[in-house]
């Protein structure tokens, strides 16, 4: 699991890594009327090429933030970042605006997760591919047509030649993730962000595009970022997961790692509101009590403490001292107050079996 | 549209002069003939022959076909393409209102003690398609224009006097028969024989008006006739679009020979219609633009510009042939007191509504008769006199008087009723309001009610049974002659015999046997200066009567551009310039 | 739609004033001229078939757009070929014949300030919402809101007294002549009146396409534009504006139709001799059959260009199918 | 011309969730759309001014007559004769002490007065107009959205039908054929109301087309589908479900039509056919104004700014008023 080696020791050094995408103490904040929104709060963490990073959370952890936040794609006027955002040896949150977006579609790219409203209704399939096909390569409408035909047949659209004039309310959804997915990987990124890319499918067809992700990456060797809030994709995909609570990282460690040893009570509740069908279910669900926290206001010490059933174990630390993430084994990394060993018990003995 | 617009106004070039002078002065600096030089005497005299006069309006014409109009800048501009048998003769002053023989050879033979007319046409005149004119031509033209029930906007004297046929004659459109209006005869192509039902000593005045000029039975299209009208006049209409324009060329075959009266200067002639009325100004100013064709003055806009010292004496400030007033109905209570219409003579402040229709200037002289100083047979007189207070206002005494009336008149405190204007006249509106706030001194409560000029005289005002039923007490208007004497004026305004139920002229609905038979015996007078003396009289025994308060003698400020030749306001046609032989130097 | 329209207007100005208790006598004698004798009343009555009620001349009427009419003008008989919209009470014009004759000035006009208003509006609009909260934004908003708040004749006249009496730089009103007649006269006289009107109009689609521009601009679609690494220019022209356009075109549509029935206001304040000032005549002057011809020329022109829209929608949008 | 339904698009372009957990939840600690609404428009200062205007305005309305002079009275003595307007003050306005705006050429009655009186007759019409438009307005768009089928299918051709008519004609037309004494009314009692009742029926559509949006919507949200399974009536829903929510939309709108439809009373004034002499009304007061523009330009001035100003306000206000209640906003 080198691919995840903690990124704290050359955390804002400012001098470029090694690895390919590496992101150090990010900070994603807006300003609204109601007060300062901290949706990213400093998350670190590094990924290579061919791997797949899954991020983790419920909705308002600050998953889909950050990758926006990667590829610049929030709100210029009213968003504050800072940190560092290495890709490939540049640093981008201090690049121009248009290096940046040079770099976008081209060695990054992104699939959303509605395929039909993130696709614009007046063009053609083919026309929104070529188009992306073209911003990065100078080549002509007939070449660009060309590509963009194999493109859609390389992520399964039966008859691509004639559905490449097809319009996207004209595709079925499936259909339209996989043109979505073919728009992104036109220029063959390096680095992929797909966020929650199957939520709005339907069960059968999500497993095809999960596959489809899959074979498409080792294709193209390219790393990719997958945001879900769902547990079941990330363990299809992801060689590494990194949980998100309230805009910070709460855990980072492989997927073995996560599913087998969680050492983070948010991560538990997670595991625990996850529907598991290869086991015959003991008890009924353990949903994670209470609501995500406001980013605004966001509870002192640790994040989770309201919500956290051994808040009171740690000497009433949980409200004042917010607990760093730090490296409890190799490759797998948590930020709880709990002794490690109490931690480690209380899977054991109360969680895992309930699972 | 007025109701009706002079044919022709009488005064005396002396009036006119005292005119100029309380009309703001003489010229003061600036070159030019000078301020109102051309209300006495034709200025710019000039022979020259050539170029294009270029005139505008701000409306149209109700139609240029010369039977069925009744504007009076129509028929002035008529006689540039037809030839009337008798007209005015063209000039300023006291000589333009002298008739005389146009397309006859001499004024009318009256006989039968004025009941027969009889007129000899010159020989040789011919229309634009070099046909000759005869005298058929001339009765057909009178058929068509006051017989017919689609030629409806011109006047109806014709058929008011001449002897009808028996059965009654249905006009040339209807009745197929040869004979036609048996009253006028034709014994040859060159005499006519007017045959009327009473004496009438100024017919040679009614034969002046465009319907006495010839329309050859084979070109008449009845309405369509002013697309395509033929030409017995100098010049010929090349073409006339309702909205847009009219535009007139030589007539080849007009010969100045049997013509000893048209000078025919300009070799074309423009007229653009449907124009913004401020730019016709701006145009008229700019030099770009001769003649405003409506003859009815500058706008309130450029009034200043014109009276500024460089322009003044450009500027001629005419007395022009209306009377302003207002109609006191005596039969709408309680004005049918003889008392309460003298209260309303006093406690209407004349200065008022003279300020509130433009001024001395733009407005006119404050009126105290019923025929203005520029109609024959005006006398002086001031029956109700008023009197201003310092700061605006009539004074004490005069309002005095007034509630002294209402005593008599049994109403003390003054009465309600209302007063009518038209909506689209905001002038005529301003002075109803005037009016309103002059009576309201005396107790006398007015509200103002408004109507469409198209329909003030065939829809309310004039349908007394409307007046009556709404009780419109008081009725604001103006009245010229339709043609240049007393009798023209007062008949249709006095005259019992006026009063009709729809159309109505006499709105005050006054019928008093003294007047009518005052006015019956003077019009079959020969002797002119009884004539004239009769209508002095009979506009006293009117002003007796106090049914109608004269407001103004309306004036307007006309513009005469530098380039324009032979331009003298004619008083024939209301005081605006006379077309006849207008040129342009270049 | 039109039959609506043409009743509608047909009920209000024949049957109306019946209703507010016009005897039919009354009624033609605002027709007869200035000597309306019992005779002559009679005689306009029957020329008009005023006495007919009114479903038989609406009918009529209809039977003439459809057959023609026969239109008697004294001793000749003037035929006028379907579709005869009638003849004027007034002029005794045929009504289509002025109604042509009237239409390329308000054509003109209309035309002429749409372009400058689409153009102008738009711009504006798409500026404000990329820049939206600045000053600019706030500014444009502001002028754009007193465009509305402006009577048009006020803004006429006021630009009349500046660029063509204090700075004689336009030619005054009623300059208007055809394209045909002097094309440079044409263009000069109408520039005033073209800004004018668009003036008013680029005020409400400057507002329209901001408001336009700022949903959409929050579509997922516009985030994917961005995100293929698209040039702003590109995302806002290319993907943004162009899906803001369609609510735009319906209210053009609407708008122009109702221009070419006559911008009545302008028209009569730069007197123009448009349809607009046609109408406001012939009403003044209860030109009955002149009124209904502009009525129902504004009705056709408004369904017409409202056909237009909807096929260019069918075009613009693939999502449209044409019913 | 319908005025465009503007979102006032909140900054959440790029991070919908962020707000959504921030603000929502302090939103859900009880804060009423009014108070949002309140909230936002206090921000907003333009559209705070143009409420303030909006106001005064009103009390000058109402109160006004009351302070300046009669607009009848006749300053005679104040009109130069030969020009028949005013001898002093620039421009020839006759602005003095005694007449801060100057007094008519012809006349020399008091602008200021007239003004004012103005101000009544305009926003009185409006108002009323306005309030007409709203009633017809809402009962057509709210029976077409909720009811739907063939009902829908008539109001909204009718509708449809509305818009394409030349309005300004058949106002002027309309007040033209409404001979005095109809209807047992007299003078200015009855052409105002027919001002009202032509002007308020005129506008309906604008009105109607939106609520018939806004029902339709609303007709399709769970709470409705709630009530229904629940076996509300027709009545209740409409009434208990449907309308409240109108509340605001409603409101919006009518403050977008009130200015609207004074621009619409002065044209028609303006064209001749307004309030009926010597009651003073603006555009009354331009059509006079008309022939001497070019030579006194401050009595086409000072009614025009009296109109702009007026609408102005209450378009600045009905817009902050919309983004501060645009459901789309919230």
């Amino acid at each position: 699991m080198t691919g995840t080696a903690p990124a704290a020791d050359t955390a804002g050094t400012g001098e470029a890594p090694t690895a390919f995408l590496e992101v150090r103490d990010l900070k994603i904040h807006f300003p609204t009327d109601d007060g300062l929104v901290k949706s990213v709060d400093g998350l670190s963490f590094q990924l290579e090429r061919g791997r797949t990073l899954g991020i983790v959370g419920e909705s308002g952890s600050g998953k889909s933030v950050t990758s926006l936040g990667i590829l610049g794609l929030h709100n210029k006027r009213n968003a504050n970042v800072s940190g560092e955002i290495w890709l490939d040896g540049k640093e981008l949150v201090g690049a121009s605006q248009s290096e940046v977006r040079r770099l976008r579609g081209r060695d990054m790219a992104m699939i959303f997760q509605d395929p039909l409203s993130s696709m614009h209704p007046f063009y053609t399939v083919g026309q929104q591919i070529i188009e992306a096909y073209r911003v990065h390569n100078d080549v002509s409408k007939q070449v660009a047509r060309k590509h963009a035909i194999d493109m859609l047949g390389k992520v399964g659209i039966p008859r691509p030649d004639q559905r490449v004039d097809d319009y996207p309310h004209q595709f079925s959804g499936g259909m339209r993730q996989r043109a979505m997915i073919a728009m992104a990987l036109s220029c063959d990124p390096e680095l992929l962000i797909a966020d929650e890319p199957t939520t709005a499918l339907d069960v059968t067809v999500q497993a095809q595009i999960l596959d489809l992700i899959r074979d498409l990456q080792q294709e193209f060797n390219s790393a990719v970022i997958m945001i879900t809030h769902d547990l079941g994709v990330v363990a299809e995909l992801a060689d590494d997961i990194l949980v998100m609570y309230a805009g910070r990282a709460v855990e980072q460690a492989s997927v073995d790692a996560t599913f087998h040893r969680p050492l983070h009570p948010y991560t538990w509740g997670l595991l625990g509101s996850m529907p598991r069908l290869d086991r015959d279910r003991s008890e009924r669900l353990l949903p994670i009590t209470g609501s995500p926290p406001s980013l605004i206001n966001v509870p002192s010490g640790c994040a989770f403490h309201p919500r956290c059933p051994y808040r009171d174990l740690n000497e009433g630390k949980s409200e004042t001292k917010r607990p760093e993430l730090v490296e409890v084994e190799p490759g797998h990394k948590a930020a709880c107050h709990l002794p490690l060993g109490r931690r480690r018990e209380i899977w054991t003995d109360e969680i895992r079996p309930k699972l | 549209m007025n109701k009706m617009r002079p044919l022709a106004v009488l005064a005396a070039g002396v009036l006119a002069a005292s005119l100029a002078a309380c009309g703001g002065g003489d010229s003061t600096g600036g070159d030019g003939p000078g301020w109102n030089a051309g209300v006495n005497e034709v200025v710019n005299q000039s022979d020259k022959k050539g170029g294009t006069l270029k005139l505008a309006h701000s409306d149209d014409w109700d139609s240029p076909d010369p039977g069925n109009t009744y504007y009076a800048f129509s028929q002035n501009f008529a006689r540039l393409y037809g030839r009337a048998l008798t007209t005015f003769k063209p000039g300023a002053g006291k000589e333009s209102l002298e008739v005389i023989p146009d397309l006859a050879t001499d004024l009318g033979q009256a006989s039968d003690g004025g009941k027969t007319w009889t007129y000899k046409l010159r020989t040789g005149v011919k229309y634009d398609d070099g046909t000759t004119v005869t005298s058929k031509d001339v009765k057909y033209a009178v058929e068509r224009s006051n017989y017919t029930e689609e030629l409806q906007l011109g006047p109806k004297y014709f058929k008011q006097y001449l002897v009808d046929n028996d059965p009654a004659y249905k006009g040339p459109y209807k009745d197929k028969g040869d004979k036609g209006l048996e009253s006028i005869e034709t014994p040859d192509d060159q005499t006519i024989v007017f045959h009327l039902k009473e004496p009438f000593q100024e017919f040679d005045y009614l034969v002046a008006m465009s319907q006495t000029m010839p329309v050859p039975k084979a070109k008449d299209t009845g309405l369509k006739y002013e697309n395509a009208m033929v030409s017995s006049g100098p010049y010929k209409v090349d073409n006339y679009t309702r909205g847009k324009s009219m535009t007139l060329s030589r007539n080849p075959h007009w010969d100045a020979n049997t013509d000893p009266i048209r000078k025919a200067l300009p070799d074309t002639i423009e007229v653009q219609a449907k124009q913004n009325a401020d730019d016709i100004d701006q145009r008229l100013l700019a030099g770009s633009l001769d003649m405003d064709i409506s003859g009815v003055g500058v706008q309130a806009g450029t009034q200043p510009k014109v009276l500024a010292d460089d322009q003044k004496p450009y500027v001629d400030n005419p007395i022009q042939g209306f009377l302003r007033f207002m109609s006191l109905s005596v039969n709408v209570k309680p004005l049918d007191n003889l008392h309460c219409r003298r209260a309303v003579q006093y406690a209407t402040d004349k200065v008022a509504a003279q300020t509130a229709y433009g001024g001395p200037l733009a407005g006119g002289d404050v009126g105290t008769t019923i025929l203005p100083p520029a109609v024959d047979g005006y006398t002086k007189f001031d029956l109700y006199p008023q009197k201003q207070a310092e700061n605006g206002g009539l004074d004490q005494a005069t309002l005095d008087k007034a509630k002294q009336e209402l005593q008599e008149c049994g109403q003390p405190d003054g009465f309600k009723t209302k007063i009518s204007a038209r909506s689209d006249r905001p002038k005529e509106v301003a002075m109803a309001q005037a009016i309103q706030q002059s009576l309201k001194k005396v107790g006398i409560e007015t509200e103002i009610v408004q109507f469409p000029a198209g329909d003030y005289f065939n829809k309310y005002a004039g349908v007394p049974e409307y007046v009556h039923d709404h009780g419109v007490g008081m009725m604001i208007w103006a009245w010229a002659a339709d043609w240049p004497t007393g009798y023209g004026f007062l008949q249709q305004v006095v005259h019992g015999d006026a009063i009709k139920p729809s159309g109505n002229t006499n709105l005050a609905e006054l019928d008093d046997p003294e007047i009518n038979k005052a006015l019956d015996q003077a019009i079959t007078n020969p002797d002119k200066a009884a004539r004239l003396k009769a209508y002095g009289e009979v506009d006293k025994m009117v002003m007796e009567t106090a049914t109608n308060v004269p407001l103004v003698y309306a004036k307007a400020l006309m513009y005469r551009p530098e380039r324009v030749t032979n331009a003298g306001i004619t008083l024939s046609y209301g005081g605006m310039y006379d077309y006849l032989n207008m040129g342009v130097s270049e | 739609m039109l039959l609506l329209v043409s009743l509608v207007t047909f009920g209000i100005f024949f049957w109306l004033p019946k209703l507010a208790g016009q005897t039919t006598d009354q009624i033609a004698a605002g027709y007869v001229g200035k000597a309306p004798t019992q005779q002559a009343i009679e005689d306009t009555k029957e020329r008009l078939g005023l006495d007919d009620p009114v479903v038989v001349q609406y009918a009529d009427y209809l039977k003439a757009i459809i057959v023609g009419k026969d239109f008697k003008a004294g001793p000749v008989t003037d035929h006028c070929p379907a579709p005869c919209l009638g003849y004027s009470y007034r002029s005794s014009q045929p009504v289509l014949e002025t109604l042509l004759d009237r239409a390329p000035a308000t054509l003109s006009l209309a035309v002429g300030a749409a372009v400058i208003w689409l153009v102008g509006g738009i711009t504006v609009g798409v500026i404000s919402a990329l820049r939206r909260g600045t000053l600019w934004d706030r500014m444009a908003m502001i002028v754009a809101l007193s465009g509305v708040s402006l009577p048009i004749y006020f803004t006429g006249l006021v630009s009349l007294a500046l660029f063509s009496y204090s700075i004689p730089i336009f030619p005054g009103g009623g300059s208007y002549t055809s394209i045909t007649e002097n094309p440079v006269q044409w263009f000069q006289a109408l520039v005033l009146p073209w800004v004018t009107l668009a003036f008013l109009y680029a005020a409400m689609y400057a507002r329209l396409t901001r408001a336009g521009m700022l949903e959409t601009m929050n579509e997922d679609y516009i985030r994917t534009a961005r995100a293929k690494g698209l040039p702003e220019k590109t995302v806002v022209t290319k993907h943004a504006l162009r899906a803001s356009l369609t609510p735009i075109m319906t209210v053009f549509g609407l708008d122009l139709g109702l221009l070419l029935g006559g911008a009545v206001l302008t028209e009569s304040t730069f007197g123009i001799p448009g349809l607009g000032r046609l109408a406001i005549d012939s009403i003044r002057s209860g030109d009955l059959p002149m009124v209904l011809g502009v009525t129902l020329i504004t009705s056709t022109s408004i369904v017409v260009i409202n056909l237009i829209v909807d096929l260019l929608y069918a075009i613009v949008d693939p999502r449209v199918r044409l019913a | 011309m319908a005025a465009p339904i503007e979102v006032s698009g909140s900054d959440t372009e790029a991070h919908p969730e962020a707000v959504l957990s921030g603000v929502d939840r302090k939103k859900i600690q009880g804060r009423s759309l009014g108070q949002i609404a309140w909230m936002r428009l206090k921000r907003d200062k333009i559209a705070l001014t143009g409420a303030v205007v909006v106001i005064l305005l009103i009390l000058i309305a109402i109160f006004g007559p009351y302070f300046v002079q009669n607009p009848l009275t006749y300053h005679q003595n104040l009109i130069d004769p030969t020009y028949n307007r005013p001898k002093y003050g620039f421009w020839h306005s006759g602005i003095s002490m005694d007449h801060p705006l100057g007094v008519e050429p012809g006349t020399g009655r008091d602008m200021l007065a007239r003004i004012v009186h103005g101000a009544r007759i305009s926003l009185l019409v409006s108002f009323l107009a306005t309030l007409m438009s709203v009633v017809i307005g809402t009962v057509a768009g709210v029976i077409a959205g909720y009811f739907g089928g063939w009902v829908d299918y008539i109001i909204s051709r009718a509708m449809d039908a509305f818009l394409a008519f030349p309005l300004l004609l058949f106002a002027i037309a309309l007040v033209g054929v409404v001979a005095d004494g109809a209807f047992g009314m007299t003078g200015n009692g009855l052409r105002v109301s027919v001002l009202v009742i032509v002007i308020g029926f005129f506008n309906w559509p604008y009105i109607g087309r939106i609520i018939r949006g806004q029902t339709l919507s609303l007709r399709e949200r769970e709470f409705v589908d709630a009530a229904r399974s629940m076996g509300a009536s027709n009545s209740y829903v409409l009434f208990k479900e449907i309308l409240p929510n109108l509340v605001a939309p409603i409101l919006v709108y009518a403050t977008l039509l009130i200015p609207v439809n004074i621009l619409f009373e002065a044209a028609l004034s303006f064209l001749g056919v307004g309030v009926i002499p010597p009651t003073p009304s603006w555009g009354g007061m331009l059509t006079l104004a008309v022939p001497i523009y070019s030579s006194d330009p401050m009595f086409m001035i000072i009614p025009g700014m009296a109109i702009f100003i007026t609408v102005l306000a209450f378009n600045l206000f009905g817009d902050g008023l919309r983004d501060a209640l645009d459901p789309r906003a919230k």
